[in-house]
């Protein structure tokens, strides 16, 4: 039933890699975010969260193609990329960047459910002890955020291994390069008697999720603080 | 340590305020349940935010809504022990007691884990995770972690009320031994007159969200002698204790006590009911008690149905506390001289 | 009902207005998405009554599940194969597209436009080299490929003569010579629901007649 | 430069319509999952996880086939919704069942963040105050998990207003019937000089989600439980 | 009541095990800090669920790993105050209160929200919202909320910890009426003993994870007579007060006490430290103390340096305490006859 072409293999670990990547650089961000949401108490919290939001809200072909303004070559970030050296679009940062831009709403919408659980006296007592804003943020909100981090992480993880809108307009759609599982399955569903082709490389993504969710549950399990027995 | 302090602070229906100035090491806030002695708490030590007024510390200014100032609670160097322990659940009990420690700067730092974990009781428990502590233990290893960062001025909110009497007792001379050697000025939030007597030298009275007035436990003991159930406790300093047949006999200034206390024949600090000073007009014969003083009154202090009568055994001052009829009956009026009955067994080592 | 192909959003629109104008009583549903997509709601039992699909293979597809009637088969429009780029280019032919960085194309595997394109490659002895050097580009549609030539995201594109209209600063290069790849045919059948339905026929009818043909031909499409 | 026509209109009331009803559809059994997840005890937690997983870990235009297959004339649920007389493919059901779907794996994460935060004594307490197990869900657990709820909530509405590949594949492409926001602005990018619609639906859909962003915020005060006030 | 236990349960590196049977209405669990007493209390409300064993409470299995019950908590009609007020966050006061009580049968309900409120000294705060209140008054509605649903057995874990003197005072006689009158059988967990000997009559003393023994709280005050502070507390029943010159005059049994107690004069319960009481061979003359009774001796209680000596005054039992030199001294024996002196300010009033 898994029988899988070389092109379906380069995707498989194109996908593992962009969704893998792509998670690990939204986790600061996120959490960053989250936290100026959660605690910070400036001005304009609602326009900053309106527009972590934007990606949820808007087609993904809309996002796709709005990056594709932005980090094109005639895009404001594109010229600066283009003189720094660096190729964002047709290449696999392109996918990473689109996954990430896509999963970061999702990512920054648990971290702040997790942080504002926190419970305030305890990170009063680390600022009473000594502990700076910063020193409290890595040593006591970041550990306790665990549940809520693995969560967002989990979510940009799942949600990178399927994003296709935004990631074929702004990577392609080259085998080989930027083609990750859910272009590689779009290839296969336009093609007449394509059903087998994409029904493995779906099989490989639910694969490769239950993996990232067995790990999930072996974090969490650890982090767990108290003993749960009820009855 | 020097606490200025002239803040308002609302809080839905309950009104917080106090304007006081006060010095000392060793200060108490006495007052009844939801006067607002937790509220004052947090205002010190930032976790509220006064509405207005500012509060100094050592002349160093904390807060002061005029001024704008409002020192983080990281910078005012103030350590709370909580009423509840709020200690880190992803921290073992060893981290939770290094979380201060180790941002404390080294030369500021006074105590080692070791010593602290030892007087607290809780070197067994070094590695346990905190879910897995009883009540009394997460009180003591909130202690112990705030005690670690020798802060400038150390808040305890009710500290000891999880506590079972052994432990108390064992704290409390470690508590004033500790927080006296390395001078650590504190806070002490209780409920317990004893407490305030033996770990402070000055109170600051709440009542009803508003600050009352400074006074000290002694003045205050004074007060309730005849609401207390035990009277007024005297704190007697008793040294060179030496064995007089069963019992142990303790220098009292020019005095001899009899004490029937075997278990630590020690110099220290002990308390004896006023209620458990027997007064006598005239010599006393085939008496149960140990010991007999002679001493004259120097004060009296009518209080309720009770006089509690100030007597200056050679130069030793000791409270009694006699009905007011007794009192009248046997004629005590400042300068009568009086012998004092007291049991050896009265008298209870404090420290 | 209506179920066509992507490509032909805005004429067959532009006909269902008309018509439902000649005939107010008439009330047609159009859905438009990829060939495919259409095919396998077809399949599905979607409500449909025409297809339009963008190319032959699909329509094939349908009419192996016996979801159509054979006989209502045929040619709706043609469509031909052209290279756009930025307009001041020297690019006048094929063999000039060596010179070029990067190509872009619909994805060979799911559109038709880029099996033509392919094909055309192929045909010309240009593929193995353009492949090699990575210069390839394949787009998840027409439409894609032609915003990447649109955008200077790459110096050209192969597309069809009718999407090339939507193009901004791009234009139409040089239009690839037929020879070199099958005709781009857009199939038009009834499904078996719509074979029983006379405002089906009779739209159908419409469709293939002078006035509809005009309109495609306004949109860039070729007449049967 | 909001220029919208009847048919755009049509589609920001369908979106609306859909998006609404998928969350409040989606909320029950969201809740209900989280809790078995959170705190169910019985073997195969993790399938189920992985399951409620797919919709996210999968292209959304692969789901939508799969709803197709599942739900279509020849399919397992199609013939039992024919014999009841329900439509869904073509319908705008069609559409709140492909949101619904989508935005399910979204709901669960966040409540089940929340419900794990949950201080088990409080469940306890009310236990032994009488309280069964449902009567404790309904009057402690699902009131306590109102953040996580909302969040929750506000994830799969917004996943709704963008969702495209698994609608446009189970409700088509019917203007007027099943063409919400995002297959109207894929049309209008179909569409030569399309771009000034393709922008209006886009600002449409921001508003919109900001709308349910001030409902979030104003719910999320009134159950803030605690002062937290931190310097 | 009645519960009959036998069970162990490991936490971590805790060992916990109990086996015994006790019945009774007031029982009390004692023991040190860290030593399993609330653990107890956790597997008898089912939040911890044993290794292994069964609990039985009246004829009623809660629980039993070999017939594999396990009684969900909200059917095991066990109501608990635990050591932290653990109040619903989502829910005011009032509502906290009611949340019991609405889940309790209507012909099961044995208080209304007004009497408990009023007793509890929460009327005030019942609109409030639980964050918005003081240590000692999250206590007090916790304790409220499980009054209201009059269980079967009611488990309180420390429940006066938090509160002030004046309300310990004034809770604990509210306590031992209420839960007497409408019978509400309860396990009291406590440091103390004072608690203890008020509210229950059973103890169950734990140590180490073990239970240790049962033993009653009258027991252990005659045990910890020497080590004690005030030694051993007689409580003394006086009734008929009447007022003679400036005291109140109480029959105890045959004879009348003078007491100085003015506040209240009410038949009731009184506590008199047992080193309070002066033995004397012969009648003293010119005493202070207002009370001069005789009284023959029953028995002798040596322990550490005192002896407790129980006598039968005209049928009521006294115990005095005087260290073991003063009875070798007054020749103290069993039946001998000696005069007992109480300051009329000894007495104190408990309920
Ligand atoms: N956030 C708040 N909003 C409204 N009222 C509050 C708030 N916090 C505390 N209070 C009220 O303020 C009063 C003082 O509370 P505080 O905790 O300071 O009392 P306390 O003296 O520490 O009492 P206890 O001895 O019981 O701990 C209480 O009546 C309490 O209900
Ligand atoms: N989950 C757990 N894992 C390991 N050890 C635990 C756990 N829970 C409690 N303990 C340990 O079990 C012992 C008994 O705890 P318990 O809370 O029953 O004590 P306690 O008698 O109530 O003490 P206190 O008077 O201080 O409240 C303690 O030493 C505690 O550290
Ligand atoms: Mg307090
Ligand atoms: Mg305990």
């Amino acid at each position: 039933m898994l029988t899988l072409t070389s092109v379906d293999l380069q995707a498989i670990w194109l996908s593992a890699k962009v969704a893998t990547t792509a998670t690990l650089v939204t986790l600061p961000f996120g959490f960053a975010l989250a936290w100026l949401l959660a605690f910070g108490r400036m001005r304009g919290k609602l326009l900053i969260d309106g527009l972590i939001s934007l990606p949820l809200v808007l087609p993904p072909v809309v996002i796709g193609y709005l990056l594709l303004l932005l980090l094109g070559r005639q895009g404001p970030l594109g010229g600066l990329l283009k003189t720094l050296g660096i190729q964002v679009i047709f290449t696999w940062k392109g996918a990473v960047i689109a996954c990430a831009v896509i999963g970061l709403p999702l990512m920054v919408r648990s971290i702040r459910l997790g942080m504002e659980q926190i419970d305030p006296y305890l990170i009063h007592a680390s600022r009473t002890l000594g502990a700076g804003f910063f020193d409290t943020l890595g040593s006591l909100v970041l550990p306790l955020s665990i549940p809520s981090l693995v969560t967002g992480g989990i979510l940009c993880f799942a949600r990178s291994l399927g994003e296709f809108g935004a990631t074929i307009i702004l990577a392609g759609n080259i085998p080989g390069v930027t083609q990750t599982i859910p272009l590689s399955i779009y290839d296969y569903t336009n093609t007449p008697g394509g059903e087998a082709g994409a029904l493995s490389l779906c099989l490989v993504s639910i694969l490769l999720s239950y993996l990232v969710l067995i790990i999930n549950e072996i974090i969490m399990r650890r982090s767990r603080r108290s003993v749960r027995q009820l009855s | 340590m020097k606490l200025e302090v002239e803040l308002a602070k609302r809080l839905g229906g309950f009104d917080f305020s106090a304007g006081f100035s006060v010095a000392g090491e060793r200060i108490g806030i006495f007052g009844p349940s939801g006067s607002g002695k937790s509220t004052f708490g947090n205002l010190l030590t930032g976790l509220l935010r006064p509405d207005m007024g500012s509060i100094r510390l050592n002349n160093c200014c904390l807060f002061d809504s005029q001024a704008g100032i409002n020192l983080t609670p990281d910078r005012r160097r103030v350590a709370v022990v909580f009423q509840h322990a709020h200690l880190f659940p992803h921290l073992n009990v060893r981290r939770n007691l290094l979380f201060g420690l180790q941002r404390t700067p080294v030369d500021r730092r006074k105590f080692n884990l070791g010593e602290v974990a030892e007087a607290l009781d809780i070197s067994p428990l070094l590695e346990r995770n905190v879910a897995e502590l009883s009540g009394g233990e997460k009180q003591r290893v909130a202690l112990g972690r705030a005690l670690l960062t020798c802060p400038d001025l150390l808040i305890l909110d009710e500290p000891l009320s999880a506590l079972d009497k052994r432990l108390k007792e064992q704290i409390i001379p470690f508590l004033r031994k500790t927080l006296r050697r390395f001078a650590i000025p504190y806070l002490y939030i209780s409920h317990s007159l004893s407490e305030m007597r033996l770990l402070t030298d000055r109170v600051l009275l709440f009542e009803g969200g508003l600050f009352h007035m400074v006074t000290d436990a002694e003045t205050l003991a004074r007060q309730r002698m005849s609401s207390n159930r035990y009277g007024y406790l005297n704190h007697l300093s008793l040294s060179e204790p030496r064995e007089v047949g069963d019992l142990l006999g303790y220098r009292w200034g020019e005095n001899e006590l009899l004490l029937s206390d075997h278990n630590n024949p020690q110099t220290g600090l002990f308390e004896l009911s006023s209620k458990d000073v027997l007064l006598f007009k005239n010599h006393p014969h085939a008496l149960s008690a140990r010991n007999l003083l002679t001493g004259t009154i120097s004060d009296l202090i009518p209080q309720g149905g009770t006089v509690g009568v100030v007597l200056s055994c050679q130069g030793q001052k000791l409270i009694a506390q006699v009905i007011r009829e007794a009192a009248l009956e046997l004629g005590l009026e400042i300068g009568t001289k009086v012998y004092a009955a007291i049991k050896a067994s009265a008298f209870r080592r404090l420290a | 009902h209506i179920s066509a192909a992507t490509s032909l959003t805005d004429a067959v629109s532009e006909l269902v207005i008309n018509y439902e104008q000649m005939h107010p009583d008439i009330d047609l549903q159009m859905n438009f998405a990829p060939s495919g997509t259409l095919a396998k709601q077809i399949i599905a039992g979607a409500p449909t009554d025409i297809y339009i699909s963008a190319n032959p293979k699909w329509m094939e597809y349908v009419q192996q599940q016996k979801m159509i009637e054979p006989n209502s088969q045929q040619i709706l429009v043609y469509n031909n194969l052209v290279f756009v780029g930025i307009p001041n280019s020297k690019i006048t032919s094929l063999q000039d597209l060596l010179t070029l960085r990067r190509i872009a194309l619909a994805s060979p595997q799911s559109a038709p436009a880029g099996k033509y394109a392919e094909q055309v490659l192929l045909a010309a002895g240009l593929y193995q080299q353009l492949s090699a050097d990575k210069k390839l580009i394949p787009a998840k549609d027409v439409r894609q490929a032609l915003l990447y030539a649109d955008r200077g995201e790459v110096d050209g594109a192969f597309v069809y003569r009718s999407d090339a209209l939507l193009a901004k600063q791009a234009r139409i290069l040089f239009t690839v010579p037929q020879e070199l790849y099958p005709q781009v045919a857009y199939p038009v059948a009834l499904t078996l629901s719509g074979s029983n339905s006379a405002g089906a026929q009779e739209f159908l009818v419409y469709l293939l007649g002078a006035d509809a043909q005009s309109v495609f031909k306004r949109y860039g499409f070729i007449a049967p």
